[in-house]
């Protein structure tokens, strides 16, 4: 059992590193600013699931500290970026 | 005093959940923290559930929660199917949904499940609590939320008139 | 996979480094990150061994090196600050020079 | 009680900072407090001196109790004093200088805070016994450093910070290279251990790659040549007595780094290292004077001087027999205390021409009413340009002689030949100031001359008595010759 | 006698520079000429005191004087009075005192109208005489040294002291940069001979003549010295500067110009004859240049019109006749020499005295309008007579005597081929151009016409106070002549010329020696010079119009702007494009390290593995998208996506850490790299997009871009082969960690290795780094509400207090949307408590002080966002930013002296709980690593605070920039 | 029964996993931005949360942080999509065939041109 936890987690770490090499892409090849933006929040995202399976891999909850903190803050730059982009102005 | 509890309460339960230690001591430290940040918090503008209405906030608060969950599930399989189907069947368009809640907060946690829920997404708010909500299918939606509508309408009241 | 991570870094330092030499200053600044980023990694790939477990007392296996972790830390808040200020600059001299442009920026000179 | 005469020179102007700032909204108690501080703090310095001069050992502060090389120490050898203790007169000095500055940048809340950071900065990197904290000293340095320069009242102030700065970077960028290099080669940071450890395997991979990324560094804080390309911006433009400080003290950081690289961490592998500074010092000194003699504004006039002087410092250091490395430390010295108050005068000529500013075109004549200032810029300038009876002359002297010592006759023909240019922009800007006739010389109040005129008055001192500066460099450099008794100090 | 009497001087030249300065400028000496006789008593005092000391001197023995001056150097300050010396010292300050007196008659004011204060030229005359008499009296080379650079500095005073005057001005540059540098080379050459004999004075160096001459340097010393001391006395080519430096006062030019300081060259050489002399070097070097500078200065001065030019130049052609005899080997050519020095002092004092006297009573020295003043000026008539007569060498002056040894010199038999026919002919002609230069003087201001015969020039003879002291050495000039051998100033030169030469000298002063060689060529001299005189007219239009001018000028001046335009070339280099700096250094950097440690990486090929597997693979993963994301910044067309991908990378290289493993850093990586997009988002904001875009890459040329990928790839490649290096030899085991990973728990109580290096092993890195970022904080904040306040630049916006936010993310009235209104007020408690917890716990888990204080600080930030600046400041009512830092710092530093109060040391640690037995929550514990981590928070988040108000904000007033102004503009 | 759990939470892993991919994939078919984020939001509200619970499961010292970060992630995820939806209605970004549209015209929209 210990190793099929352990399988499943590489490979669903793997397919979560995948996929947040997917949202760099559509950063470079977004077709505006709001779908780059986008693609941001959805890698942060990403590696919030990134964290939050290594603290599975490693057994240790301290990953999770880091997962609370990118949590708790990276909505603030996807905002930030959002009210950038529509009012030019951000406070 | 209703500030603090408001705010100092639900704080400290994330205190609790956090530091994850139930000794005596924590728990006094925790309740000073919680009330200390408490006091830092502006004593206008923000709107608080007084004590006695706490247990019809609590009673609706849970339902609501499941009323939420519901349309969570239900949004996620019908998004999932849309993504997954090789012709994506879209029919997109920007709806109205009142909120029916007069007050911010009520607006604010409609608009938030809402939104949590897939297949609608807020794009904007006026001030009187209508909500133009974006859709994956517009009329599966229209026809769907204007039942779920009236009761989270109904439970929001409950809890914050 | 050595080579591969020193590739990486080489390439973050090398993004750095045309990023620092691009006109725009605010290309310049973001390069400055990139530099930063770049430093920090490879201090801690050169923590002194490789460790397989986080540097907590309570773990059992090989701990990963710490000081190179607290070096790293403490580079990263350093450069933050300098970022910052950067910043401010770039805005001063933006109204100053009316440019963002690196090279116009030479009222100092010989 | 002797750990205090060590930690009170850092620690004063370090609370300095905060106290200062908390009494930002009284100016004039703020800035007599700064004074204070730092008047007291130097008092320090000449205690801690004292203890390290009659015990013959270096005093070593053990940051909360940690053994080296596990914890951060702080060392006083008779190097780090002799840094210190210069730094700390000069900075006085500087603080002195703010107290009569007409300049806006000292009403500021946070000038005095800023300042006191300076020295905070200056002195830590001189006392303490590890790379990494070197670094972060540094940091202080850099940020301090480029702060005051952006706030000055000279518009450019900000360009200058803005350059200092990404160079600086590059230099930051480059000291962590090297301490990572010597860190994965030796796995210490503590100066005495990694000195150790060097000379025990002096062949470690990526050994010389540390000491080439520290060299880089180094160059760059001393902003040697062809690094040098931040310091006359940087030194022009900074306010007047930010950029006394700046000339004086902050280029030496990398000078102290180039001696503690010579005769403590690389002491076997260093004749590449020590080739490589009398080339550069030698191009230095070239550059140097060249570009002081060609430049159009007094300020950046002593800035390229300062690369010059920098020049004869490294050569000497590059030589690297005692009686060069004592050369090169009274050089340091003597120029720090000269160059901060040619770079007063300068400043202070600056706040008295109809427009304040140190360009030539703008300061013709503007001396003709304060001759006190002639009598300062000439001494000093005689003192830059080695003239007796002032201390450059001393400088000079040692350096010419352990040159002469060292056999290096090439290195020691040209930056002999190259030292006239400091006699002729020297004369050139004195006679500007003070003898060309300008119509539009208008008197204006202007600096306070106390900073410089003590600093002059000092520097006529070491020149007629300078037993004990030529000594004491000389216990400096006979402790230098010995890095073993460094690494005892320190580790057992 | 001792020899501390030759300290006297100094001291009381010190109080007569110290009375010129400060008598009162009323009353009894406000008359200059009262003054100058009262500073004259000063020389004149010593002119006796030195002929007293010199008087108990047995012959061949000196006075010494020595205390310890560097003593860690072997150096002294010693003086020695010998008689080389003691003739020195009798010409500067028996001159002096006339020049002293001459002076005061010379500023006298009491005619003009207005009052002129001239002391200042006093307290130079005095401090050059202080140098000078140091020069000759010092008994070391050192000693000697500081005075000869104070004898120039003295002169830079002095010719520039009528500085208005351009000429002055270049006049004074230039004498200064050509004996400054044969100063530098003076020295050079000293530190040699100090270093082969050992020592520095003179006993030592004089009595290690063999060694020096041995020595394989001596050519380099020779020259240095020699170079010193042909500059300082004007030889050939570096004589220009003599006569520019007759824009000084004429007092000066007598002085300094003629009679003393020139004479500091021939006063070295003459000293280190014994020493260094006697050498074939030394003979023709000495002998070339002396005789080349004899004739060039005696043609030269036959051109002249003016009259000081005129008598610099027969000065440059004496001093060339003095070095040529210091170059002999004979007795009679330091017999020849001291007569020389003599004489020419005497005759050429009184010469420039009485033109000085010239100029002032009839306004001109031009002998072209003067002319014919031998009626109104009789006794100035005689005066000057009697000097050019000397000057001529004609009988029975003390000139002649001169003349007469001197060609006893130049025909000695023991002189060798070509130079035993040179020396005498050019003496001959030399001696002829002067004679009739003296004609010139003579006829030119007294007995001739003036060429404006209608404006013919006024003067009478001044008072006796003036002409006084050009009379004496006049005076002197004939009677050391006529008078009948006087015994002691024949054994008083004998003695001078013995030192100098090494050996007894016989020195007689008989006029009459007897029909001999030097007799015949005297008058062969006379007579070819009063053809010249004769044939002047002729002879000087030919040398004007036909003979080209000598062109060491033209030498001196390519010199100086061929320095000034390898000046400007060097200052060129600085052209103000800072990537132009970058690139030099970091091609700089790369050459270096490639240099001192060869291609890093060179193990690249044997090393090379594809280990992929386990947490590797997973790192390669995260690898790419870091890269991947960097690249993408860096091609990203627009600011905005290259701060996007800049975010990414970031959150990348979080990922990285947190594979290694190592969380601590991951998660300041993830606050860090939050921190940095929101404010560089907030730059964006600042700087026009226009401005942007015209900077952006469209403006770069292809040619640019790809020379700055290739040295970032340079750059890049030499960071990835170090890593690999690296990599690939890391010792497997570090010599500190082990000590963290085992003490960590038992001595700080923390879980978090990581973090117990922070705080506690390397706190002082910490302690300084929190400083670092208040600084940027602080800066930011001063450099946008103070340094930019009033230029324009703060389009000042009043404050609109009731609008919520500036910028809405609603719509139609709605400021901000209700529902991130409502997330911000969850948010900042949260953050609030995750921040505290940090602190709490961060020793048993990541995080820490720092990322508390940006978290808190961000949460914040999103109240600006959403409310805007001015509601939140009125909502978060303690956010006092500066106050935070205050209290952080302040805290910081109790809290490490608390280690040094209740613990072992100066931030070392200490358990408050434990002490007062407090019982605390597991993992929570009171120490100062608590407090430490609470004022890192403190400090970090007034900072980043600043940070964010201020790039947000930079327009607008700031509230406590406003309230501190305020209170400081109470308080004025 | 730690065998069911185990089973769970990687049954969870899975589904999560599925979901994320199912997110990522919508991103990149759907035709515009309003659209997207009806996909992004899955990865969140989905990946996230069911990797969460796995994770609770796997190592129970995680169940309070993990039922924190569930609670942040429910509680900014909306409030993210909301305030991108916004903002590109608001830049003027056009809805992809939309059915229609009550909010045209009561909001100040740009001309859909990029900053
Ligand atoms: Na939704
Ligand atoms: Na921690």
């Amino acid at each position: 059992m210990e190793s099929i936890i352990n399988i499943t987690t590489w490979i669903v770490l793997a397919a979560h590193l995948l996929m947040a090499l997917v949202a760099a892409w559509r950063v470079w090849r977004g077709e505006n600013s709001i779908a780059r933006l986008t693609a941001l929040d959805l890698a942060s995202t990403l590696t919030l699931a990134v964290l939050i399976l290594i603290s599975i891999l490693e057994q240790n909850s301290i990953f999770m500290d880091a997962a609370i903190a990118l949590a708790a803050l990276s909505y603030l730059s996807t905002v930030a970026l959002a009210k950038f982009i529509s009012d030019q102005k951000v406070f | 005093m209703i500030r603090i509890l408001n705010i100092s309460i639900p704080l400290f339960l994330v205190y609790l959940a956090l530091s994850g230690n139930a000794q005596p001591s924590n728990l006094i430290i925790g309740a000073l923290i919680s009330v200390g940040i408490a006091l830092l918090m502006p004593k206008r503008d923000m709107q608080f559930v007084p004590l006695k209405r706490l247990p019809q906030f609590l009673w609706a608060g849970i339902r609501y929660l499941f009323v939420v969950g519901w349309d969570v599930i239900r949004g996620g399989i019908s998004t999932a199917r849309i993504v997954l189907d090789p012709k994506l069947p879209l029919n997109p368009g920007i709806i109205t949904i009142p909120s029916g809640s007069k007050s911010e907060l009520g607006t604010a946690l409609s608009a938030h499940s809402i939104t949590l829920s897939p297949g609608e997404l807020v794009v904007a708010m006026d001030d009187e609590g209508t909500m133009y909500t974006h859709c994956l299918n517009v009329d599966e939606s229209e026809k769907f939320v204007a039942q779920a509508q009236s009761m989270r309408q109904n439970l929001l009241s409950k809890m914050f008139e | 996979m050595n080579l591969l991570t020193s590739l990486a870094i080489g390439v973050l330092f090398a993004a750095g480094i045309y990023q620092i030499l691009r006109r725009n200053l605010i290309r310049a600044a973001i390069g400055l990150v990139l530099l930063s980023n770049a430093v920090n990694l490879f201090l801690f790939n050169v923590g002194a061994y490789n460790g397989t477990e986080a540097a907590y007392t309570t773990a059992l296996s090989q701990i990963s090196d710490p000081l190179p972790q607290a070096l790293v830390l403490t580079a990263i808040v350093i450069s933050a600050g300098g970022f910052a200020f950067v910043l401010s600059l770039l805005y001063v001299i933006s109204t100053r020079y009316k440019t963002s442009d690196s090279d116009e920026v030479k009222g100092l000179k010989n | 009680m002797t750990a205090w005469f060590l930690l009170l020179p850092l620690l004063i102007p370090f609370g300095g900072v905060p106290l200062t700032l908390a009494l930002r909204k009284r100016r004039r108690v703020q800035s007599a407090l700064a004074l204070g501080l730092m008047l007291t703090s130097l008092a320090f310095t000449i205690g801690l001196l004292r203890t390290v001069l009659t015990t013959d050992l270096p005093v070593t502060v053990r940051m909360g109790s940690w053994l080296p090389p596990f914890g951060i120490t702080l060392t006083a050898d008779p190097l780090g004093v002799f840094m210190v203790l210069m730094s700390q007169i000069v900075l006085s000095a500087g603080l002195i200088y703010s107290l009569g500055s007409t300049e806006k940048v000292v009403q500021y809340p946070t000038f005095y805070p800023l300042f006191l950071a300076l020295a905070t900065g200056l002195t830590g990197a001189f006392l303490t016994g590890d790379l990494f904290n070197l670094f972060v000293f540094a940091e202080i340095i850099v940020i301090s450093g480029a702060v005051l320069t952006a706030i000055a009242d000279d518009t450019y102030g900000v360009e200058a910070a803005y350059k200092y700065f990404y160079i600086s970077t590059l230099a930051s960028v480059l000291f962590l290279l090297g301490i990572g290099s010597l860190y994965v080669a030796h796995g210490t940071l503590n100066l005495a251990d990694l000195a150790d450890r060097i000379a025990s395997n002096p062949s470690a991979p990526l050994t010389m790659a540390g000491m080439a990324f520290l060299t880089a560094t180094f160059l760059i804080k001393s902003a040697a040549f062809p690094f040098h390309f931040w310091q006359p911006d940087f030194h022009a433009a900074a306010p007047t007595p930010v950029s006394a400080m700046l000339s004086s003290l902050v280029v030496k950081v990398g000078v102290y780094g180039f001696l503690r690289m010579t005769t403590l961490l690389f002491v076997e592998g260093a004749e590449l290292l020590k080739t490589l500074l009398i080339i550069v010092g030698v191009a230095g000194v070239i550059y140097g004077g060249f570009g002081a003699a060609g430049t159009h504004n007094v300020k950046r006039m002593l800035a390229y001087s300062t690369l010059a002087q920098i020049g004869f410092i490294l050569v000497g250091i590059g030589w690297g027999t005692p009686l060069s490395l004592a050369a090169a430390l009274v050089f340091t010295f003597n120029h720090a205390l000269v160059k901060a108050a040619m770079l007063m005068l300068a400043g202070a000529m600056a706040s008295r021409a109809p427009v304040k500013s140190a360009a030539f075109d703008v300061v013709v004549g503007v001396g003709k009413n304060s001759p006190a200032a002639g009598i300062l810029f000439l001494l000093g300038g005689m003192a830059l340009a080695g003239i007796p009876p002032l201390n450059g002359f001393i400088s000079k002297l040692m350096i010419f002689w352990s040159g002469v010592e060292a056999a290096q006759y090439v290195p020691l023909l040209i930056i002999g030949i190259a030292s006239i240019l400091t006699l002729t922009y020297v004369i050139r800007s004195f006679v500007k100031i003070w003898f060309e006739p300008n119509p539009k010389a208008k008197e204006k109040a202007g600096d306070h001359l106390l900073a410089p005129a003590l600093l002059i008055a000092l520097s006529l001192l070491i020149g007629i008595w300078a037993e004990p500066l030529v000594s004491f460099s000389q216990i400096t450099a006979a402790w230098l010759g010995d890095p073993a008794f460094y690494i005892a100090a320190i580790l057992r | 006698m001792s020899g501390y009497i030759l300290l006297l001087p100094f001291a009381v030249l010190t109080l007569g520079i110290f009375l010129a300065l400060t008598l009162p400028k009323r009353g009894v000496f406000a008359s200059m000429p009262r003054l100058g006789l009262l500073l004259s008593v000063f020389p004149l005092s010593f002119f006796i005191l030195i002929l007293y000391a010199s008087s108990t001197i047995p012959s061949g023995k000196a006075l010494t004087f020595s205390i310890p001056w560097i003593p860690s150097l072997g150096l002294y300050f010693s003086l020695y009075l010998d008689g080389l010396s003691t003739l020195f010292a009798l010409l500067v300050t028996g001159i002096g005192t006339l020049v002293t007196i001459y002076t005061g008659y010379y500023f006298d004011d009491s005619h003009s109208s207005e009052p002129k204060n001239e002391r200042r030229f006093f307290a130079y005359i005095l401090l050059f005489m202080t140098a000078m008499l140091g020069l000759v009296l010092a008994g070391d080379l050192i000693t000697l040294f500081l005075f000869w650079e104070g004898t120039s500095i003295s002169s830079f005073l002095l010719i520039s002291y009528k500085y208005k005057d351009e000429t002055a001005r270049k006049g004074a540059f230039k004498s200064l940069f050509i004996t400054g540098g044969g100063g530098i080379a003076l020295l050079a050459g000293f530190i040699f001979l100090i270093n082969l004999s050992g020592n520095a004075d003179f006993k030592t160096i004089l009595a290690s003549g063999d060694i020096l001459r041995a020595s394989p340097l001596y050519p380099v010393f020779f020259t240095l010295i020699a170079f010193g001391a042909f500059t300082k006395s004007a030889q050939f080519p570096a004589h220009i500067w003599l006569p520019e430096a007759m824009s000084a006062p004429t007092p000066a030019s007598a002085f300094l110009h003629s009679a003393t300081m020139v004479k500091a060259g021939i006063y070295l050489l003459a000293r280190l004859n014994p020493a260094i002399g006697n050498t074939d070097l030394w003979f023709w070097t000495l002998s070339i240049f002396g005789l080349t500078t004899m004739l060039v200065g005696a043609y030269l001065g036959f051109k002249q019109n003016d009259l000081k030019p005129l008598l610099a130049y027969s000065t440059i052609s004496q001093l060339g006749v003095l070095v040529a005899l210091i170059g002999q080997d004979t007795e009679i050519a330091f017999k020849a020499l001291v007569i020389g020095i003599l004489a020419h002092a005497l005759y050429k004092s009184a010469l420039f005295m009485s033109a000085g006297i010239i100029d002032h009573e009839t306004g001109t020295r031009d002998i072209r309008k003067l002319g014919g003043l031998r009626k109104q000026m009789p006794i100035l008539f005689g005066i000057m007579g009697v000097a050019a007569l000397s000057m001529a060498g004609l009988p029975p002056l003390f000139g002649f005597l001169a003349k007469e040894t001197l060609l006893a010199s130049a025909s000695h038999p023991s002189l060798p081929p070509i130079v035993d026919n040179l020396f005498p002919l050019t003496t001959v002609i030399a001696g002829a151009l002067l004679l009739a230069q003296a004609g010139l003087l003579v006829w030119g201001v007294f007995l001739g016409k003036p060429a404006d015969e209608k404006h013919p020039p006024h003067g009478h003879d001044p008072k006796p106070g003036f002409w006084i002291a050009p009379a004496i050495p006049a005076v002197l000039s004939l009677a050391v002549g006529l008078l009948p051998e006087p015994a002691f100033l024949a054994n008083f030169l004998a003695d001078a010329a013995k030192a100098a030469y090494g050996d007894k000298v016989k020195v007689s002063l008989a006029l009459w020696t007897g029909i001999n060689v030097p007799l015949i060529l005297s008058v062969v001299a006379i007579l070819l010079g009063s053809l010249i005189f004769w044939q002047r007219e002729r002879i000087r239009a030919w040398m004007m119009n036909f003979l080209p001018n000598v062109t060491a000028n033209a030498l001196f001046n390519g010199t100086v702007s061929g320095l000034d335009s390898l000046s400007r070339t060097a200052t060129r280099l600085q052209g103000g494009q800072l990537r132009t700096y970058l690139r030099v250094m970091i091609l700089s950097a790369v050459a270096l390290v490639v240099l001192f440690s060869g291609l890093p990486g060179g193990v690249f090929i044997q090393n090379f593995e594809w280990n992929v597997e386990g947490l590797n693979g997973l790192r390669l993963f995260s690898l790419v998208l870091l890269t991947a994301a960097a690249l993408v910044s860096v091609i990203a067309k627009r600011d905005l996506h290259a701060v996007i991908a800049l975010g990414i990378t970031g959150l990348g290289v979080a990922v990285w850490m947190a594979l290694e493993p190592s969380p601590d850093v991951a998660l300041v990586q993830i606050v860090v790299d939050i921190l940095a997009t929101v404010i560089l988002i907030l730059s964006l904001s600042l700087i026009p997009r226009r401005l942007r875009d015209r900077a952006n890459e469209l403006l770069h040329s292809r040619r640019d871009m790809a020379r700055d990928a290739m040295i970032a790839v340079l750059a890049g490649a030499v960071v990835a082969g170090l890593t690999f290096t690296a990599l690939n030899t890391r010792p497997r085991e570090s010599v500190v960690s082990p000590f963290y990973a085992e003490n960590a728990k038992p001595l700080t109580g923390a879980k978090d290795i990581v973090g117990a290096v922070v705080v506690d092993f390397r706190g002082t890195d910490t302690l300084i780094e929190i400083l670092v970022f208040a600084l940027a904080g602080l800066g930011i904040y001063t450099l946008l509400h103070y340094a930019t306040r009033k230029r324009g630049e703060r389009t000042y916006e009043p404050p609109d207090k009731t609008l919520k936010a500036h910028t809405p993310l609603g719509i139609q009235n709605l400021p901000t949307s209700p529902m991130l209104h409502t997330l911000a007020y969850i948010m900042l408690p949260l953050a609030f408590m995750i921040g505290i917890i940090h602190m709490m716990y961060g020793h048993d888990q990541p995080g820490d002080g720092f990322t508390a204080g940006v978290i808190i600080s961000l949460a914040i930030a999103q109240w600006y966002m959403l409310f805007g600046y001015y509601e939140t400041r009125r909502k978060l009512f303690w956010l006092n930013r500066n106050n935070m830092i205050v209290a952080g710092l302040t805290l910081a530093l109790l809290n490490a002296f608390g280690g040094f109060v209740f613990g072992k040391g100066f931030f070392a640690p200490v358990d408050y709980g434990k002490m007062l037995g407090l019982s605390l929550p597991t993992g929570f514990a009171l120490t100062n690593s608590f407090i430490f981590e609470v004022s890192i928070a403190l400090t970090v988040m007034g900072a980043a605070t600043l940070i964010l108000d201020n790039l947000g904000h930079p327009r607008e007033e700031d509230l406590e920039a406003e309230a501190d102004l305020a209170a400081i503009e109470e308080a004025q | 029964m730690g065998n069911i759990l185990d089973i769970i939470a990687v049954l969870f892993m899975v589904i999560g996993t599925l979901f994320s991919l199912i997110g990522v994939i919508g991103y990149i078919r759907m035709p515009d931005v309003y659209t997207r984020l009806h996909a992004t939001g899955k990865v969140s509200v989905f990946g996230i949360v069911f990797l969460l619970i796995a994770a609770i499961i796997l190592s129970p010292l995680s169940l309070w942080k993990g039922l924190v970060l569930i609670f942040f992630v429910l509680l900014a995820s909306p409030s993210v999509a909301h305030s991108i939806a916004s903002a590109a209605y608001r830049i003027g970004l056009p809805l992809a065939h939309p059915a229609r549209d009550d909010l045209r015209g009561k909001m100040e929209q740009g001309d859909g041109r990029d900053v």
